[in-house]
């Protein structure tokens, strides 16, 4: 891809369209579905709660794919905005799955791009997950510490642990399950970055 | 002193709620000239009319108004009445009470006394309306049809069918048009050729079709029923009956090397040809412009340069002295389809409203093809025998862009309508271009799919998902030599990036544009066309295959872009208003027809020049000896539509419109 | 009735007046919950938007867990979690690749016969037994029902409801006797996963809820899921010190509704645990004052 | 007294468009002066300026004379020549003195019903403003009547 | 004056023409002359008093005139707008007809003034006229003119009509055409008035009634001037026939300068060019419908 002003001159140092490594072929195999089913009708972005938020919206995600423009699309961190709240899935015209080829776009990304997850998001995720490694599910109180460690975002909501703690609804001493092994020979086998 | 009947009707209460039908009844009572005058709740049901022919027969009325609704409404209804009981129904007259007055009005003493007024219009009038019959024209049941193409052959096999003769007229030396050069046709990519040749055998052998190829109409007289038509046969310089179409002349004529029209010159033809294997008829014609023999002569050489045709030919057919011949036929009807040109798109046009596109270097850079020569490639009987390659060397190419709406919404180049077929034929080619060639990269330029159609959007969406053609949004702002390779520019307006592409191959797709010579054609047969040449339909709804001129029918492309479907549709729909018109031997008018009062006609025949239907003649009056006393409009009784534009026009009033004659205008007026 | 049961990690946590209803209200209605053993997190968002295997291979392992106890059906309360097991599943039948992956890492197949289903599942078809037993209908309640994102979408996977417009939660609120509101933003996202990482989107798209269910005329919110509940009203307090929206909405879990219903003790339901006060609910129903323990025990 | 004169009008219209348009007029029941009387003719190219002439002679105060609009003959071409033939007469009349006001032209297609209304109640109005036309009717007076 | 004599000889000689129509000296002034004999055309003259249109002459209703046979006709660029209009309504062929043009310094008012031509006696028309010879002809015989004498503006009076309010025109009008005995001699003089059977004398209907009253005469010249619109080549013999004296030229001028600011048309004597009513343009003005 050519973006600089066409002209006769920059003619001969245009390489051919598109790419050849395809971003496109891994989402097609990755989701099982083929993003060129879209035909742009902005469905899926007109009812994104996040929308607003984007730089990319939804269909210009998939546009971007259809193009394989992997670059522009995955330094982008609006995949990372995405609630998977599945409404563009289900409200997809043409039966493509917007969320599932996001969540493989994150996938891709976080190896390929690791240092353009926000930071924030990047940290509750490795927080939450770390949480499941160590004892095999989510221990709040832990999740919240270790988020802020990560995040930076250290006194954020910090005056509503005492809320929090008055209602019981914060557990100080985490269980762990037996099957932890178990549980982190998943974490191994599935070979997730570990998002930093 | 006339013998009228008036009556007036209450609609229920549409005209008796606020027109007191009773006191407009007894006021016309007293009009001199009426004899009867009454009111009925519904004239125009059963026991309303009844009661009309009633007083008809039994009072000898020589005129009846019926004071009712529009006569837009029942006109015909009364007139049909008047007549079962003896009356010409051109001495029965409505006034309109209802659309005009009851339902306008509230005021019920002033709707009365407009009620009144309006009803006295009709009486006198009715008072100086003539018994008319109706016209009946001699229908001559032989077809014309104008043009060999699919709209053509599949109207006149239509005609023939329903049992008329038809004379078919193709300018060029075969049948067939632009159908004829298509590979397959979308969307059911079945061979054009293959569906095309036994509809074009069927019409050479149809006893009702007399085909005439290679032929031109010169002029176009008369009227619906009743045209003579002359038509021009160029000289083929071969004797139709004589050649048998053994093709030896073409493999002897030494000039092998002109590039042929039918595949648009990516393929060579001879000086004697036949333009593709399956013409019909299959007759060679002599381009004398490249023929060794006519140059000769031309040069004014003495003895014949070349004669190698001659020489070969069994039967003796070659015929270089022919000369164009004409024949006049009478015919009944006239179907237009003369199909489309397409867009020319270099920078030369010949219409001075149009601009070419220098941008994509068509005719500069070899490889910069347009649709109809994609066809030719991917035609199986084509140059390349349906192989995709480069006109430049022959390659295959790997990378090809396709670019729609070329000459298309484009105004700067003065086309602003959308052609309608190109988003259909590109993805076509997309799919055939997948095909035939492993691993090819098909990219198609868009502004907006328009494929509204059975089985249309499912084609395109074929293209995109099954053939991997990338549709990428937007205009092409210029092509680029580059090494042996021509680099796209544009932006896809979807992502808003720029996109730059080396093509092997680029193919425009081309706008369809009216047939060059429309005007003349559609002078002979008075009939219009829009700004842009294609033929006006009489009304863009109601009557699409109809034009202003009776008689004259259109059919396909010539009355805007059409595809094959539509092409045939309007074709059959065409025939049919012409087996219509045929199933009578009279065609019945109106006889609300201007007539001329020779004695005071002065011929000075300001009529003929405000008549839109030129249905004026010039007749001469002559004495006893045959002297030319003067000469004196005449009406046309099967071309006059009764507009009276001519009446009013006329200085002296020697033109008289029968059922709005002056007499009875100026007894209306009188009655204010 | 037998139950296979999996709470979530936050209904041992933040959201434990989620299971404190729903065990009062399975007691009363005679359905026996047994949670599935050693169960491990779902993994949520988190694991599928870094690895769609690890999203599927944590609820695999819990499947699997349900078959060793020999459980035909498992209930889910907490949407997230429902959501995870059933796209679990849903892929394991369907992916082959992926179903290859999960034996490969488990060493075991897990059957994709269990039956996953939600509280929305489980009280509509319990309506009848509600209606019956209920004590207390709470007649006069008007409810605005939030479906949200994970209990209905996407429809291949929860296949129970209408995608686009649901109504069983709305029948069960019915069966309770309260009125359940017609409003628009019951399929709109409350924020979901971001409530530490993108507090700010949170608040804008959970107030935008609030409001909507408040012009509805709605008393209170029916959630069943814990994240929605966090959202709404934990963060409520944020989303009404910024604006002046109005009343606070007290949110409940579906279950504490039918809890109500039933007659059961306010605090066994665990209304005082809410952050937005229920209270100003009761009195319309005329029920007492909540008595908040002053201490818990941890 | 000019407020109570009602004034009298003919209306020369031509069939396919005026008289259409009025009809709709009235299937709309769009209300509108009772004071036009409306004369068929096929088309504005029969309408003749003798009719005009003629109408003022026998007391119309006021005339209209309608037709399809340009490009919408139904004769193709007739309301053309209407135009130019309507456009001479109406400077010569207003040449002798005849008030052109007292004369409408107007296109109403079949589907203007309302506009036909507004023609029929702007020309009442207004001819009610001129007050009656007796000065041309009276001309013959001294002579013959 | 022996150039056209000699032509007009010639032309008999030849049997090109059987009639001359020239002017000829009368008692008082020169009157219009049918030449046939070669011998009588030295009567023909030609000078400023040679008022007449002799192309009213040409009109088939001249059976007259017709009886004598083919003519060739003394014509003035102004009489060959009228030669040029009766070709165009197809009453004379072009080529039965020789037309011998003369070109003209402009003429007096009345044929029978003898004094010489100076902007006192001269006719208003000829003194806005710039045509010193006809465009149509087949012989053009006399020497060159100047550019007549007196005002060019004739059609002031035009403009301070138009300038008045409505009431003063009509009163203005009711009193000139109060005078219109309806004699007709506006008609018969008229070279493009050649109606077989005039709309004035068509009585079934009456459109135009016959009794003489200023509302008749309304119609009358009204209808008479909308249909010379575009076609009268203001010769002015209408004005100079009228026994009233009514200014009817007015008339027709309102029409020419009518057509001419709407459709720029004037009056020529180019048989080719279409009159202005019998044709149109899409575009045509119409400021004044509704």
């Amino acid at each position: 891809m050519n973006t600089s002003a066409p002209s006769p001159a920059s003619a001969g140092d245009i390489h051919s369209f598109p790419p050849a490594k395809s971003l496109l072929s891994k989402i097609r195999n990755a989701i099982g579905l083929d993003p060129v089913l879209c035909y742009q009708c902005g469905k899926c972005s007109a009812g994104c709660p996040m929308a607003s938020e984007m730089d990319l919206k939804t269909h210009e995600i998939i546009r971007l794919l259809q193009l394989d423009l992997g670059e522009r699309l995955l330094s982008s961190d609006s995949i990372w905005l995405c609630l998977t709240c599945e409404t563009c899935t289900t409200r997809c015209p043409m039966e493509f799955d917007p969320a599932a080829a996001i969540d493989a776009l994150r996938e891709i990304a976080l190896r390929e791009y690791p240092d353009r997850v926000p930071r924030s998001i990047s940290a509750f995720h490795s927080a939450f997950l770390d949480q499941i490694r160590m004892h095999g599910r989510v221990f709040e109180f832990g999740l919240v510490a270790f988020y802020k460690l990560r995040s930076g975002a250290l006194f954020g909501d910090v005056e509503s642990v005492p809320g929090m703690l008055a209602r019981g609804k914060l557990g100080l001493k985490p269980k762990r399950i037996q099957g932890i092994q178990e549980v982190r020979r998943i974490f191994s086998q599935c070979a997730t970055e570990k998002p930093r | 002193m006339s013998r009228i009947g008036v009556f007036i009707c209450h609609c229920g209460e549409n005209i008796g709620r606020t027109v007191d039908c009773v006191r407009v009844a007894h006021n016309l009572e007293n009009v001199p000239g009426v004899v009867h005058s009454i009111d009925y709740k519904y004239m125009c049901s059963d026991p309303g009319q009844a009661l009309i022919k009633q007083a008809i027969r039994e009072l000898q009325l020589d005129g009846v108004v019926v004071g009712a609704c529009s006569p837009h409404m029942h006109e015909k209804t009364f007139r049909k009445a008047a007549a079962a009981a003896g009356l010409n129904p051109y001495l029965c007259e409505m006034a309109n009470l209802r659309e005009h007055c009851s339902w306008i009005h509230e005021d019920r003493e002033r709707a009365t006394d407009k009620a009144i007024g309006l009803a006295r219009f009709m009486v006198e009038k009715i008072k100086y309306n003539r018994p008319l019959a109706t016209i009946r024209i001699p229908v001559e049941r032989r077809a014309l049809v104008i043009g060999g193409g699919i709209a053509g052959i599949q109207a006149a096999l239509d005609i023939a069918d329903g049992g008329r003769e038809v004379i078919l007229v193709e300018k060029e030396p075969s049948i067939g048009g632009h159908m004829s050069q298509l590979s397959e046709t979308f969307p059911t990519l079945d061979c054009s050729q293959c569906i095309l040749t036994p509809r074009m055998v069927e019409v050479a052998q149809h006893p009702n079709i007399q085909l005439l190829a290679y032929s031109e109409v010169e002029s176009v007289e008369g009227y619906i029923g009743n045209f003579q038509v002359k038509i021009r046969r160029k000289a083929r310089s071969v004797d139709e009956i004589k050649c048998n179409g053994c093709g030896e002349c073409q493999k002897n004529c030494p000039n092998q090397k002109i590039p042929g029209e039918f595949d648009r010159g990516l393929g060579m033809r001879t000086a004697i040809y036949v333009p593709f294997p399956q013409a019909v008829p299959n007759i060679p014609v002599i381009d004398r412009a490249k023929c060794a023999f006519y140059r000769g002569k031309a040069k004014g050489v003495k003895k014949a340069v070349c004669g190698k045709c001659a020489e070969v030919c069994g039967p003796k057919a070659i015929d270089f002295d022919q000369q164009d011949s004409f024949v006049t036929e009478e015919v009944g009807a006239i179907v237009v389809a003369t199909g489309y040109q397409l867009y020319s798109i270099g920078k030369a046009q010949e219409s001075e409203t149009l601009r070419g596109y220098g941008e994509y270097g068509y005719g500069a850079i070899p490889d910069v093809i347009d649709g109809l020569q994609f066809e030719r490639l991917a035609s199986a009987s084509g140059p390349t025998g349906g192989k995709i390659l480069r006109p430049s060397d022959g390659k295959e190419p790997k990378t090809i862009v396709f670019l729609q709406c070329i000459g298309s919404r484009d105004r700067a180049k003065g086309i602003e309508y959308c052609s309608k077929i190109c988003c259909m034929y590109v993805a076509k080619h997309a799919i055939l271009y997948h095909h035939k060639v492993d691993h090819g990269r098909a990219i198609v330029f868009y502004l907006d799919i328009r494929a509204g159609g059975k089985g249309y959007d499912e084609f395109v969406r074929r293209a995109i998902e099954e053939s991997h053609a990338l549709y990428l949004r937007g205009r092409v702002s210029r092509l680029f030599r580059n090494g042996d390779t021509i680099c796209v520019h544009g932006v896809d307006t979807l992502s808003g990036e720029p996109v730059a592409i080396d093509a092997d191959m680029v193919v425009l797709a081309t706008a369809m544009r009216a047939q060059p010579d429309i005007a003349s054609l559609a002078q002979k047969l008075s009939i219009s066309y829009d700004r842009h040449g294609f033929l006006n339909e009489a009304h863009p709804k109601l009557r699409p295959v109809e034009t202003n001129t009776a008689g004259v029918y259109l059919a396909g492309a010539c009355q805007s872009p059409r595809d094959i479907p539509d092409s045939v549709a309007m074709a059959s729909a065409a025939a049919a208003k012409v087996l219509g018109l045929f199933s009578n031997e009279l065609l019945e008018r109106e006889p609300l027809i201007a007539r001329v009062d020779q004695l005071a006609c002065t011929g000075c025949f300001h009529c003929e020049r405000v008549c839109p239907y030129g249905a004026i003649e010039r007749k001469q009056l002559k004495d006893g000896k045959g002297r030319v006393i003067k000469i004196v409009a005449e009406v046309n009784q099967g071309v006059c539509q009764g507009c009276g534009t001519c009446q009013a026009t006329c200085p002296s009033k020697s033109v008289e419109l029968e059922g709005f004659t002056d007499e009875q205008v100026y007894a209306a007026v009188n009655a204010l | 009735m037998r139950l296979g049961y999996f709470p979530g990690c936050s209904l041992h946590g933040t959201a434990r007046e989620y299971e404190e209803s729903l065990k009062a209200v399975a007691a009363a209605l005679h359905i026996e919950l047994e949670e599935i053993r050693d169960w491990a997190c779902c993994g949520a968002t988190s694991a599928h938007a870094t690895s769609r295997t690890l999203g599927v291979a944590l609820p695999a392992r819990t499947l699997m867990q349900a078959e060793k106890q020999n459980l035909d059906r498992i209930f889910a309360p907490c949407a997230a979690c429902y959501n995870r097991l059933a796209s679990a599943q849903h892929a394991l039948a369907h992916d082959a690749t992926m179903a290859s992956q999960i034996r490969s890492i488990l060493d075991y197949s897990p059957k994709t016969s269990v039956s996953i289903i939600n509280i929305a599942q489980l009280l509509s078809a319990q309506a009848g037994e509600i209606q019956k037993n209920s004590k207390a209908p709470l007649n006069g309640l008007k409810i605005a029902c939030y479906y949200g994102c994970l209990l209905v979408r996407p429809p291949e996977v929860c296949k129970f409801d209408d995608p686009e417009a649901p109504n069983s939660l709305d029948h069960i609120v019915s069966a309770t006797g309260a009125a359940p509101v017609a409003w628009d933003m019951a399929l709109e996202c409350c924020g979901g996963g971001f409530s530490l990482s993108r507090t700010a989107s949170v608040v804008r798209l959970s107030r935008a809820i609030l409001k909507s269910a408040r012009s509805a005329g709605a008393h209170a919110l029916a959630v069943a899921c814990p994240m929605c509940h966090s959202n709404l009203d934990f963060r409520q307090q944020a989303i009404n010190k910024r604006n002046r929206d109005g009343e606070a909405m007290p949110i409940l879990f579906l279950s504490q509704l039918v809890g109500l219903s039933l007659g059961l003790d306010p605090i066994q339901l665990g209304l005082h645990r809410h952050f937005v006060s229920p209270q100003p609910l009761l009195d319309r129903i005329g029920m007492g004052k909540l008595q908040p323990e002053r201490r818990e025990q941890v | 007294m000019a407020s109570s004169f009602e004034p009298n009008i003919v209306a020369f219209v031509c069939n396919w468009c005026t008289y259409t348009g009025a009809d709709l007029a009235g299937t709309s029941r769009i209300s509108m002066a009772p004071n036009v009387r409306i004369i068929r003719l096929p088309c504005t190219g029969r309408i003749d300026t003798l009719f005009i002439l003629k109408a003022l002679e026998r007391g119309a105060d006021g005339i209209i004379v309608s037709g399809c609009h340009p490009a919408d003959c139904h004769y193709t071409a007739g309301n053309y020549h209407a135009r130019r033939r309507f456009a001479i007469f109406r400077d010569l009349m207003e040449f002798v003195g005849i008030d052109p006001h007292r004369v409408t032209f107007s296109w109403v297609s079949a589907s203007e019903g309302g506009k036909w209304a507004e023609v029929v109640d702007r020309t009442t109005e207004r001819v009610r403003r001129l007050g009656p036309f007796r000065t041309y009717p009276r001309l013959a007076r001294g002579a013959g009547e | 004056m022996q150039e056209l004599r000699d032509l007009a000889r010639r032309l008999l000689r030849e049997n090109q023409v059987n009639v001359i129509l020239g002017y000829e000296c009368a008692r008082r002034g020169v009157r219009p002359a049918f030449i046939t004999e070669a011998a009588d055309c030295d009567r023909l003259v030609f000078d400023h008093r040679c008022v007449h249109n002799l192309a009213a002459y040409l009109s088939p209703r001249r059976t007259h005139v017709r009886a004598l046979g083919r003519p060739a006709v003394v014509i003035k660029a102004c009489d060959a707008r009228a030669v040029a209009g009766l070709i165009r309504e197809s009453q004379i062929e072009r080529e039965e007809t020789v037309l011998i043009g003369v070109r003209c310094g402009g003429v007096v008012l009345d044929p029978a003034d003898s004094s010489p031509l100076s902007s006192g006696n001269i006719a208003p028309r000829c003194s806005a006229c710039d045509q010193r010879e006809p465009a149509l002809f087949d012989h053009l015989v006399g020497e060159p003119k100047g550019a007549p004498a007196g005002e060019a503006s004739r059609d002031a009076r035009l403009s301070e009509i138009e300038a008045m309010n409505p009431e003063e025109r009509l009163g203005l009008w009711i009193g000139l055409l109060g005078r219109c005995t309806r004699c007709h001699a506006c008609r018969q003089i008229c070279p493009m008035c050649f109606c077989e059977r005039c709309i004035a004398d068509k009585t079934q209907p009456a459109w135009i009634e016959t009794s003489p009253h200023s509302r008749g005469n309304f119609a009358w010249h009204l209808t008479r001037a909308l249909h010379l619109a575009g076609r009268c080549v203001d010769c002015g013999e209408c004005e100079r026939a009228c026994p009233a004296r009514i200014p009817l030229g007015l008339l027709s001028r309102k029409a020419a300068r009518s057509v001419a600011s709407r459709y720029g048309y004037v009056v020529t004597d180019d048989p080719a060019i279409p009159t202005p009513i019998g044709s149109f343009q899409f575009d045509d003005g119409q400021e004044f419908i509704a």
